[in-house]
């Protein structure tokens, strides 16, 4: 199955979490898909920045608190993690209001180091035109 | 107050079926009357009893299921839209030559009649929707 | 009696919540739920717009999607009111109609 | 059921047609709808402008083309259908590009006459202003 | 060339389906191969036998099924996202202690693998939603 | 090799087709499907972004949703193309990727 190939992969999140489903199965195709071993980046952009907010709170609306599973990309050896940083600024946002996420790096002891990274949107269409596939949630 | 709520997407996929449910529970608390909740486009998709969803979510199926059997709520599905998307009952199965049924407990098939008699004779109307 | 205008859509994405400020009556009231409460958090490119519905009438916001969305009370544009789902309630009763803008 | 009460209706329809079923589904309501002689009206705003449209043609896209229903709102009752002259507008389009909708009006021995009504968005607002019911689309 | 295709939307509800299914057809007409389409998100709704749409429209399920049976389409429903939203075959339904299935034929259900596969192994993957 | 972006949601009502544009990479293409078709109107209020992305290589309409919303080809905005289900199948075929802005 898939033996020997490796592509470069993106998954795109443009939607805020939980008024609609995407954002979650979105993530849960980025979790499943890890054990694939590709070449993944995972980016988010306009409302998907909301994703990756600290501090969400599901009690009052019922509905599952998923947030935390963003913290386990790095176990999932998911190493590209983009934030837009246009997408952050028009809504009010930076990099103070998203969660802390980090992995341990292999090649410094296992030193925890923060795993997301704010580019700008030239960037961004930059790794976009370099990927096999793209994924949009 | 008499409340008419009309509900136009499935479970999960949006979340205005959670909305809806949440305001038709705090109506009720508040002593108002939920005179009939409807469901149109998707939001038929609430109705099927075969949904599974993970145990560490909440059961939307389940939720309306209950409002109707405890507090009564008149939960019902729009025939047209329901046949487009696969959710019918044993007399609608019957009819059509189908080989089985998925509605829910609570739920019944009707015509847009009904959401018209909501919209008429509840004193709000409020929709839940994409 | 006024309009209660229900918004659920982020306004960075859609046009719900500018078509419904554009057809505002007098008094009427706006209600942002679900994805619609992004458009709370002050300092963004949409800010003027709420405060526009300000100089209208109450603009109301669902504290538990506010809460579910970590947009923190805090940074909400100044004049905005929180509710819960009864107020959301009592809020639909008080008015002689709701208007949603899917 | 319903008996004698009479109400000011609004249906407002804000979607194009074809992309989602809004359109299809909201048309069928006013349909239904009209047994139940309210005091119906009928909005065309935003990308609902797109609904009245002349010429629709579906055959390429394998959807049913359900554009003609609208000429029998005037056979259903319905006398006040609405479209806003600056959704149109901003468009890129005016009322040349509508449909043909007429009624026969009853009090004029049944002469065919023009059932849209162009409007502009403040007087939509106050026609919304008036409704007791608004069902959107 | 290989093409893998998406569809995160139900049938009718949006054009999402229809589309997926014309490029699929144009696709194969044009001496390519459609690998797999995987349902998705409300796409799972595709593949419900229990659908009745009116008689002067599309039916989208026959349209698949018909894709599956006359040119070998793989049509693969996603597992998490069927159990969601009430979209069962017969081994899913006794898993989950359900009184009946709903699954049309041509149709399977598999994990979302499944679509990583068609990412990686098709020459492109093309998606189809809302 | 370059991009094709799909595009599906009309630009009044989301914020789909002003993304796409803005993340373009040199030569892309933009293919207009389903409701985004009646971006390709000229004299609206969106032709400017259309324009923008022409700029930058072909953008694409699918003939067949444009007939569905009467969208009359002597009214398409000069430099766009029409295609069929085929041509989209070769636009896809042809360039390195797709993109779609859901």
């Amino acid at each position: 199955m898939a033996e020997g190939i490796k592509k470069k992969l993106l998954y795109v999140n443009r939607k805020a979490p939980y008024g609609t489903i995407y954002a979650l199965e979105g993530l849960e195709v980025v979790l499943v898909g890890a054990a694939f071993e590709q070449d993944v980046s995972v980016a988010f952009l306009d409302d998907g920045v909301f994703q990756l907010l600290d501090g969400q709170d599901t009690a009052d609306i019922g509905v599952k608190n998923f947030s935390r599973a963003y913290k386990a990309l790095g176990d999932f050896e998911v190493r590209k993690v983009y934030v837009e940083r246009e997408s952050l600024a028009e809504r009010g946002l930076d990099s103070a209001d998203l969660m802390q996420i980090t992995y341990e790096d292999e090649n410094d002891d296992g030193a925890e180091k923060p795993l997301v990274r704010l580019i700008d949107r030239r960037e961004l269409a930059h790794i976009m035109s370099e990927q096999d596939v793209i994924l949009s949630f | 107050m008499r409340f008419g709520i009309l509900v136009n997407e499935g479970p999960y996929t949006h979340q205005a079926s959670d909305t809806a449910y949440r305001f038709a529970v705090a109506a009720i608390e508040s002593g108002h009357e939920v005179f009939r909740v409807f469901f149109y486009h998707d939001g038929v998709n609430n109705g099927t009893r075969l949904s599974v969803p993970p145990r560490d979510d909440r059961n939307m199926q389940m939720l309306w299921s209950d409002l109707a059997a405890k507090q009564g709520v008149d939960l019902v599905i729009c025939v047209a839209a329901a046949q487009r998307r696969g959710i019918l009952d044993a007399n609608e199965a019957k009819r059509h030559g189908k080989d089985g049924d998925n509605i829910a407990p609570g739920f019944r098939i009707s015509g847009l009649g009904q959401l018209m008699e909501a919209a008429i004779e509840a004193d709000r109307l409020v929709t839940f929707g994409d | 009696m006024s309009t209660l205008h229900i918004v659920n859509k982020s306004p960075f994405e859609r046009n719900a919540l500018a078509s419904c400020i554009g057809h505002l009556g007098n008094d009427d009231a706006v209600l942002l739920i679900e994805d619609a409460v992004v458009a709370a958090r002050d300092g963004s490119t949409v800010a003027p717009l709420i405060r526009e519905a300000l100089t209208n009438g109450p603009v109301y916001v669902l504290a538990a999607d506010l809460a579910a969305r970590a947009i923190k009370r805090e940074g909400v544009i100044a004049g905005m009111k929180l509710i819960d789902y009864r107020g959301f309630v009592e809020l639909a009763a008080q008015h002689a109609r709701t208007q949603s803008w899917l």
